[in-house]
């Protein structure tokens, strides 16, 4: 991989930008890999990367039925921040914030990882509750996180309604200063380019159509560019984790549905932050580029069209005219879906499987971009080492049969 | 007024000369001139700046694919950013200014980036602002501040937004010739029809045209057939409205703008109306859009499409330029060239194929235009607007240079790359599209709603094709409505005689695309030819990794002008044919929608339902201030004269537990079920004993979800052998009565039992304190109401105070205690007159403040509070109301291994060991504050007050294990980083025994 | 937004109907004899199929009826819906 | 009376709350012969049995589901209605609830009703489609309602849940102003 450099930009301009290396090869598959990686998505692709850095495991393919990256992580609203409730999680995506926090140099690649802090507004004293019991956990499990009451947050976030006049008026947020934004088609690109410079193949359009088992043990994959012998395969698909499942005789806690997100049209720098709100349900950040980059809410039904209801896009712009009265007039510019995996307890599964060899990665819903790094680096040791690492052990298919859910729902209320 | 108005032609209304002003100085124009027509009009060349490069850009189009046109309109509140000059309706006095460009639009310092354009090529931002890794907070703002281009208005919204649902048979989207003429066919057969065009009058490109339909000129058709339209009643005419999303089951958006074409302050009404259609067919006939030609320096102020010249000489009389040279590589351009001809500028014609165009060609030739045919414009000369081209040879060989040999001076270059029907709307029903190789150009499948595509966007590029699709569209819709098509003649216009398009995605230029002056395909975004080759020669190769990588498509007028000729860019750099590299995804919306729009009435206190029980007027006079909970407003506190809330909710929990105190519980969730199987089912749903129950007693119950966890609970009672009278939360009642419904009629249909919601049918008002019976009986109550006859947990029928009321003898405070349940007509009736009565007594009205304390005293749970969907009853020591006998909802998953653990968080009461110290709710409970990072956490504040009955803070907290743990100590770590002690305890503070509510 | 025909009160709507999810899950008759396998499977596994699915809507808008619709999760057509 | 629009003469709306009505939930079989015939007998309406309508003027009986209806009447024959509706049915499975003080009811009236209506409802209110005598609940901006069009005026009743009927009625209001609607 050569470096991308202050040096290497100028020496290219002057070469009229002719001697730039592919980001990633194009290999076709090869017959046997020893570890296959299906979804080329962040997930998959730190998944395979992390195999390689810290497992030394190279013969590894991701096999991306698409384009890398898009899938959800190509169409999610960008959210990263680590203030979960409970310790399962709060730990795991802190594991996550902490490689965010060097991913750019990590990667040599750009990610744009925007520390510029997420309020989680509270708009009811039942909301102020689960705040102030959300950030003594936070705190505790040394995550970055307080409470601010609406002087500051309107000081803040100026175009913010935090009058008491509001059908929902603000009464306080939760405020993790770490988190923030991150530019979503450079973390798949930047996790591609790494791994592939540590020799994983990266072959698209390449659609995994069966899981080959013999006895209770996987042996391989049939796609639609030939079949691939491995002893390990990776399941990491977000929204389809079902259909992959079913190739293998599974069914899963999980159900896939819509979720939309859109943005405006470019404007002048107007919100330097991150603002959700579940009780208005909606959150909206801005991008460098300057759109409002604004979440709405899942359709209820199972889908996997990549599109949504209209309904639930007015609902959600009556939800950011209400927080931000002022953006009345912006527009927007174009609304789109992805499908999204959605657990009972709102919490992800990394596990390993009843078929040997096979494992998953999925349920995140609403919410695994911020996860991108530690659920590849979790999956990562999990596979390698055909163990869960502690972090991702609490994450297992095992906790819907024991009970020992991990009710996230609360944190995760906005879908983000 | 400057040399580009003509002095006669248009459709403005000349009689009505207005003014303007566009960055700061002021212009004339008519009535009926868009912002663009007017700055062309007195020749204004620069509009706008780029986004990345800044270079001075004029304006291209004449409708919604204008990329460089942005502009700010209005100011203050009233602001609206990033509209399209060629889409804004000119009024007397409009302001408007350039989006971009600082410090302006003519002098922008962001054009130093064009000096460095090549290291800010696709992708830079990736590959650098690494070093040092903190700085990047600083290199972003730099980059937000540069990027963007409107300015959100400063205050909220002046206007107002409302939304209307309708129902057609058929839509038709587009009012050209194809629209109007199916709109025409399916009004006359009788069908409900809506026709929506995005522009202000109906007509579409026949409005520039001078072409003859039938035997009139082609507007005056247009104003025929648009005043039968209007004459009709089942037709909808909706103008200024754009079709702006295709949903699923034929649901379409229309976005209607009703004021933004008058002046501020001349308009009542609402600023837009959206449209949420269903329809039964739609028609679409959104027309075609026109491709530019991407050669070097495209982009200069001066350069526009040939339909858009035609359109500003035509319809807005308006010649933008003196000396023109029409570039094409089609006959339609010649178009152009006539009407600058006829409008007396000098125009040259240079067309890429050798044979030049048919009919046209000749017309042109005739009118001494004069043509080089088999070249190319390769390159433009002029910054701020274009002074001249560079003409070459070109042997139609994509891969060999050329060498510009000829200089032609001109103000005007009009391009014409063919044309790009507007699939839009088809692909985001879910069609898809095909590539035409006669036409060059993608057109739409099969509709896979109940749609069809008409005119110019289903590829048809003659008028008379387009009376034709239309008309046959129309028929078609109607049949399949079932209705029967009236025979409508569509009027004749003569065929053109043309020569084939020749493809041309990129013109040769003197150099190697990489090295040559930028050749843009996408204007907003910057993305030239070059950024492309450069993506696919770093990867990124794919259709949408091309856009992601270049932002082609980007931009507000989401590649309307330069898509397809990126795509085939593309296709060239991968050797691929065009439909093999495809499209990216259409998506909503076709223009940009408001956001108000889509909030419409939904704003302030309409945002949503504030629900109010009966009484609520009572409690606004008492000076309540109300708690939000869910949807309703109810009385948290009763404030006398100088008191907070501490202070009132101590006043009002001592009354309670020393006189008697009265509140509203109407917003609980009442429900009636009843029928031979009733027992049988709630024996299912709740946890205890049902059968067991008598008539005329109450008792307290719980649900679990099948999840095991506690999902609702509330007194019930039996009514009679075969009727129960539930109630919820206030939060679960809607959820409950459903989850009942879904039980009775998926799962047990056999169960013959009906369930009716009577939440809001019953107002209920708790009435507690050791006089409340006092209280009742001064009201002539009609029942017994003394220990013996009434006992706790039972339910009578009564009057009170002369009103009939079901008088439940529960306790919420654990105090002697009634409830009383009456009509909700009566309710405020009802609460006076137990006020008035109860007035001797210190009856005390109390809001839920004062409520949560007393039962917190009493360590009664509230679910949602005390409870988080992960709590089983046995969590909460209600081991007790969880029948052996029988199995429930929810039961076989408390018997999960997770459930049984020992350290599984239990309910149990929290007393400070300081004796003072009110802990915040949700704070978390660890056994040891000074551990190390991640601190182990045993468990978290649920509920927490000061009780001023026990002259103590109290709390109630889930503990891991903590049923065994009472009388440790363990912290509370606050969010300041402290800890404070803490003494585990029962949850039930106050009358442990419960001998003060059964008295 | 969709457009469901309640086959009580016709096409209406999607904004008026609450959906339920798959269809044709039974609760088991006798759930204590389940292993906990088992009770989990019923519990939180679905077939979440991409294509035809066999679903539950209830019309809680309208007539509180709960009926079942098989509909298309890529496409969202619905072949059709059908009383209880 | 409260005035919302200046111009009170050209107004083309009236919206005003029904004080009189009375209602009765009901829940029985429609393969219950019994059940049809005493309801017919002792109320003077017959329950219809196709959806969507409603049968009577000033008493009615409304479909609201396949074993649901809405009976309205005066308020002051509520009580004995309810009573011999108890007596009639009594050991049969039905359901009979008494609902007047759980419901509001609004009466729109005048040209302009079906249009202000569409602001915030989704059915397709057109006279040939929604004609006199259909009912439907359906949502109305963001209440459930049951509308109906009766026969013997030009408009449409609404009958919304108490809780929420400030809320709905805020909403014909405001909604209402281009309509210059008159509010009594
Ligand atoms: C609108 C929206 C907003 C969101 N907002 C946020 C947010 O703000 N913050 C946040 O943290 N999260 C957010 N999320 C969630 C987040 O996007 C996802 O959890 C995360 O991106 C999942 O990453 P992934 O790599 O697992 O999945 P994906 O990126 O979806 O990758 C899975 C890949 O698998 C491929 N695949 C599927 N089937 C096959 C097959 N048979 N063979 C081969 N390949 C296959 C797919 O093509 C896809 O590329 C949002 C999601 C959406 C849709
Ligand atoms: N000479 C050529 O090569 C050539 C090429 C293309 C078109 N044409 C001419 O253009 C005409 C095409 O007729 P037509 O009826 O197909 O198209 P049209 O362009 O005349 O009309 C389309 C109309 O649809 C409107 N519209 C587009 N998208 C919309 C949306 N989303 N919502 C609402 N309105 C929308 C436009 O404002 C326009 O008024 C013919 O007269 C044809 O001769 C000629
Ligand atoms: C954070 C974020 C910002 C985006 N900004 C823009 C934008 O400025 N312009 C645009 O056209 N699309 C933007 N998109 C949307 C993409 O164009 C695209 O719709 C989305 O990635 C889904 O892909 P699809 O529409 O191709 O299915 C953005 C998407 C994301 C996730
Ligand atoms: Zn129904």
């Amino acid at each position: 991989m050569k470096k991308y450099s202050a040096l290497s930009l100028v020496r290219n301009a002057l070469g009229h930008n002719r001697h730039w290396q592919p980001a990633w090869r194009k290999p076709a598959p090869k017959q046997e890999y020893d570890v296959v990686v299906v979804g080329g998505g962040g997930h998959g692709l730190a998944t395979a990367y992390y195999l390689a850095k810290e497992h030394g495991i190279r013969n590894v393919a991701v096999l991306e039925k698409g384009w890398v990256g898009g899938g959800n992580t190509g169409r999610n609203t960008t959210i990263v921040r680590s203030n979960y409730l409970w310790t399962e999680a709060s730990l795991l995506y802190e594991k996550s914030m902490q490689l965010w926090e060097g991913l750019s140099q990590e990667l040599n690649y750009n990610v744009m990882f925007s520390q510029r802090g997420v309020y989680n507004l509270g708009h009811n004293l039942q909301d102020m509750r689960d705040i102030e019991r959300r950030v003594s956990a936070n705190r505790l499990n040394g995550i970055d996180a307080e409470v601010v009451g609406p002087a500051e947050i309107s000081k803040a976030i100026p175009l913010l309604d935090t009058s008491a006049s509001a059908r929902y008026p603000v009464l306080g947020a939760s405020l993790q200063r770490r988190a923030g934004v991150a530019r979503h088609d450079a973390v798949a690109w930047g996790f591609a380019r790494a791994a592939d410079a540590l020799g994983v193949d990266i072959i698209e359009q390449c659609e995994v159509t069966g899981i080959r088992r013999n006895g209770g043990r996987v042996v391989g994959v049939e796609t639609t560019r030939g079949n691939v012998v491995a002893n390990k395969v990776a399941v990491v698909v977000a929204g389809h984790a079902s259909v992959l499942a079913e190739m293998a005789g599974m069914r899963l806690p999980i159900e896939s549905h819509p979720l939309q997100a859109f943005v405006s049209e470019p404007l002048k720098p107007a919100l330097d932050t991150v603002v959700m709100s579940g009780a208005v349900h909606g959150y909206i950040s801005q991008s460098d580029k300057g759109e409002l980059v604004i979440g709405a809410g899942i359709d209820a039904y199972n889908g996997y069209g990549q599109r949504g209801s209209f309904q639930t896009i007015e609902h959600t712009m009556e939800a950011i005219v209400a927080l931000f009265p002022s953006f009345s007039r912006v527009r927007m510019l174009r609304q789109w879906g992805g499908i999204v995996d959605v657990c009972p307890d709102a919490c992800p599964i990394i596990s390993k499987t009843p078929v040997d060899g096979l494992y998953f990665n999925c349920g995140w819903g609403t919410g695994g971009f911020k996860a991108t790094p530690g659920s590849g680096w979790a999956f990562a040791h999990t596979i390698a080492r055909d163990q869960p690492h502690e972090l991702n052990a609490p994450f297992s298919l095992q906790r819907f049969v024991s009970g020992a859910l991990i009710d996230e729902h609360g944190a995760a209320a906005v879908a983000h | 007024m400057s040399s580009n108005r003509l002095s006669s032609g248009g459709r403005l209304q000349r009689s009505q000369p207005i003014r303007f002003s566009f960055n700061g100085k002021t212009y004339g124009a008519f009535a009926g001139d868009t912002l663009a027509s007017g700055l062309l009009a007195n020749g204004v060349a620069v509009v706008g700046r780029s986004f990345k490069l800044r270079r001075p850009r004029g304006i291209v189009g004449a409708g919604a694919e204008e990329p460089n046109a942005i502009v700010q309109v209005g100011r203050g509140a009233a602001a609206i950013p990033n509209l399209r000059a060629t889409q804004v309706e000119l009024y007397d006095g409009l302001v408007a200014r350039s989006s971009k460009g600082w410090p302006s639009v003519n002098f922008d310092i962001g054009a130093v980036n064009g000096a460095v354009s090549r290291v800010l090529a696709a992708g830079f931002y990736y590959k650098t602002f690494m070093w040092p890794q903190r700085l990047w907070h600083y290199y972003e703002r730099g980059i937000r501040a540069s990027a963007g281009f409107g300015t959100v208005p400063d205050g909220p919204d002046p206007n107002y937004y409302v939304h209307r649902n309708a129902h057609c048979d058929i839509l038709v989207a587009g009012g050209g010739p194809a629209g109007l003429m199916a709109a025409l066919v399916a009004a006359r057969s009788g069908a409900r029809v809506i026709l929506a065009d995005e522009q202000c009058e109906f007509g579409g490109s026949l409005l520039a045209s001078r072409e003859l339909v039938g035997d009139v000129a082609a507007p005056y058709w247009v104003g025929e057939v648009v005043a039968e339209l209007s004459r009709m009643e089942n037709v909808t005419l909706l103008k200024r409205s754009t079709v702006f999303g295709y949903y699923d089951h034929n649901f379409v958006a229309i976005a209607e703008r009703c004021t933004d074409h008058l002046a501020p302050g001349e308009s009542g009404g609402p600023r837009e109306r959206l449209w949420r259609v269903r329809a039964r067919q739609v028609i679409l006939a959104q027309g075609a859009i026109e491709r530019p030609l991407v050669f070097c320096n495209n982009d200069r102020p001066g350069v526009m499409t040939a339909s858009a010249v035609s359109t500003y000489i035509n319809r807005y009389a308006v010649c933008p330029g003196d000396s023109a040279v029409v570039f094409t590589n089609n006959d339609s351009a010649y178009q152009a060239a006539l009407d600058l001809n006829r409008a007396g500028a000098r125009v040259v014609v240079i067309d890429s194929r050798a044979e030049g165009a048919a009919a046209l060609g000749a017309a042109a030739r005739e009118a001494g235009i004069p043509i080089l045919q088999g070249h190319v414009v390769c390159n433009v000369s002029g910054r701020r607007n274009v002074t001249g081209v560079r003409v070459a040879l070109w042997n139609g060989d994509i891969s060999e240079r050329v060498h510009p040999g000829i200089n032609i001076d001109c103000d005007l270059v009009a391009m014409s790359g063919g044309w790009s029907p507007a699939v839009h709307l088809h692909s985001q029903s879910g069609g898809s599209n095909h590539w035409n190789a006669d036409k060059q150009c993608f057109v739409p499948g099969d509709a896979v709603q109940a749609a069809s595509v008409a005119g110019a966007a289903a590829g048809d590029f003659t008028s008379r094709a387009c009376l034709q699709g239309g008309h046959d569209a129309a028929a078609a819709a109607l049949a399949a409505c079932g209705m029967a098509a009236k025979a409508v003649a569509v009027p004749e216009v003569d065929d053109v005689d043309e020569h084939a398009l020749q493809p041309l995605w990129r013109v040769p230029a003197a150099k190697d695309p990489d090295r040559c002056p930028k050749q843009f395909v996408d204007f907003q975004n910057d993305t030239s030819v070059a950024d492309i080759r450069l993506a696919v020669r770093e990867g990124y190769r794919n259709v949408e990794h091309v856009k992601r990588y270049t932002a082609l498509g980007f931009g507000t007028d989401q590649g309307k002008l330069g898509n397809i000729n990126g795509m085939a860019v593309l296709a060239e750099c991968l050797g691929e044919d065009i439909p093999a590299v495809g499209t990216t995804t259409f998506r909503p919306a076709y223009t940009p929608v408001t956001f108000g729009l889509g909030a419409g009435e939904n704003t302030g206190e309409l945002l949503d339902p504030l629900r109010k029980t009966a009484i609520h007027a009572c409690h606004e006079l008492a000076g309540a201030p109300m708690e939000v909970v869910g949807q309703w407003h109810r009385p948290w506190f009763f404030p006398q004269p100088g008191e907070d809330l501490h202070a009132a909710v101590e006043r009002e929990c001592l009354a309670v537990r020393n006189r008697v105190g009265m509140m509203d519980a109407s917003t609980l969730g009442k429900i009636d079920a009843r029928g031979p199987d009733v027992v049988a089912f709630l024996e299912r749903i709740y946890t205890h004993d049902i059968g067991k129950m008598q008539v005329g007693r109450c008792a307290y119950g719980i649900m679990l979800g099948e999840d095991g966890m506690l999902m609702d609970d509330g007194v019930m009672a039996r009514i009679g052998e075969q009727q129960f009278y539930l109630t919820t939360t206030t939060g679960g009642a809607a959820h409950v009565l459903a989850w009942l419904e879904s039980w009775l009629q998926t799962e047990w249909p056999e169960l013959e039992v009906y369930l009716t919601s009577l939440t809001d049918q019953y107002s209920t008002i708790a009435v507690a304190g050791p006089k409340s019976r006092e209280v009742l009986q001064s009201l002539d109550c009609t029942v017994d109401l003394d220990r013996e006859s009434f006992a706790f947990m039972s339910v009578r029928e009564a009057e009170l105070a002369g009103m009939p009321v079901q008088l439940f003898r529960v306790s919420f405070s654990g105090e002697l205690a009634f409830e009383v349940n009456v009509d909700s007509r009566y309710a405020a009736d009802m609460w006076r007159a137990i006020a008035a009565a109860g007035e001797p007594f210190g009856m005390t009205p109390y809001g839920t403040e004062a409520m949560h304390v007393l039962r917190a005293e009493k360590g009664f749970v509230i679910v949602g509070q005390d409870t988080d969907g992960s709590v089983t009853p046995l969590d909460l020591r209600m081991n007790w109301l969880l029948s052996k006998q029988k199995d429930f909802l929810g039961k076989r998953s408390l018997a999960r291994p997770d459930c049984l653990r020992p350290d599984r968080k239990q309910l149990v009461g929290l007393l400070s060991v300081d004796g003072r110290t009110v802990i915040p709710e949700g704070t978390q409970l660890v056994d040891d504050p000074e551990a190390p990072v991640p601190v182990p956490m045993c468990g978290h504040v649920t509920s927490s007050y000061y009780s001023a009955c026990l002259q103590q803070p109290i709390a109630l907290a889930l503990v891991a294990a903590g049923r065994q743990r009472h009388d440790e100590r363990i912290y509370a770590a606050l969010a300041d980083g402290s800890a404070v002690a803490v003494t585990i305890t029962s949850p039930v503070f106050y009358d442990a025994e419960g001998e003060r509510q059964h008295v | 937004m969709l457009l469901i025909k309640c086959p009580w009160c016709g096409e209406r709507a999607e904004t008026e109907f609450s959906y339920g999810g798959e269809a044709g899950i039974k609760r088991p008759l006798e759930p204590d004899k389940l292993t906990d396998e088992e009770w989990a499977d019923y519990l939180f596994n679905r077939s979440n199929p991409k294509g035809a699915h066999h679903e539950l809507w209830n019309h809680a808008g309208g007539c509180r009826r709960w009926f079942e619709a098989e509909r298309d999760t890529v496409t969202y057509r619905i072949a059709v819906t059908r009383e209880l | 009376m409260q005035k919302v629009s200046d111009n009170m003469s050209d107004s083309a709306l009236q919206l005003q709350r029904v004080n009189d009505a009375g209602f009765i939930n009901l829940r029985g079989s429609v393969d219950n012969k019994d059940f049809l015939a005493a309801i017919e007998r002792v109320a003077g309406v017959a329950l219809p049995l196709e959806a969507n309508t409603f049968h009577g003027d000033v008493t009615r009986a409304y479909w609201l589901g396949p074993d649901e209806w809405l009976l309205q009447c005066r308020e002051s024959d509520v009580a004995n209605l309810q009573q011999a509706l108890d007596e009639t049915l009594r050991g049969q499975h039905t359901a009979v609830n008494d609902l007047t003080g759980g419901f509001v009811m609004y009466g729109l009236r005048g040209p302009g009703a079906a249009e202000l209506l569409a602001a915030g409802c989704t059915l397709d209110l057109h006279p040939l489609v929604f004609t006199p005598g259909c009912c439907a609940q359906s949502g109305l901006a963001k209440a459930t309602v049951l509308l109906a069009r009766p026969k013997s005026t030009d408009g449409f009743d609404v009958i919304v849940r108490r809780s929420f009927a400030d809320y709905l009625w805020q909403w014909l209001a405001r909604t209402g102003r281009d309509a210059r609607i008159e509010v009594t």
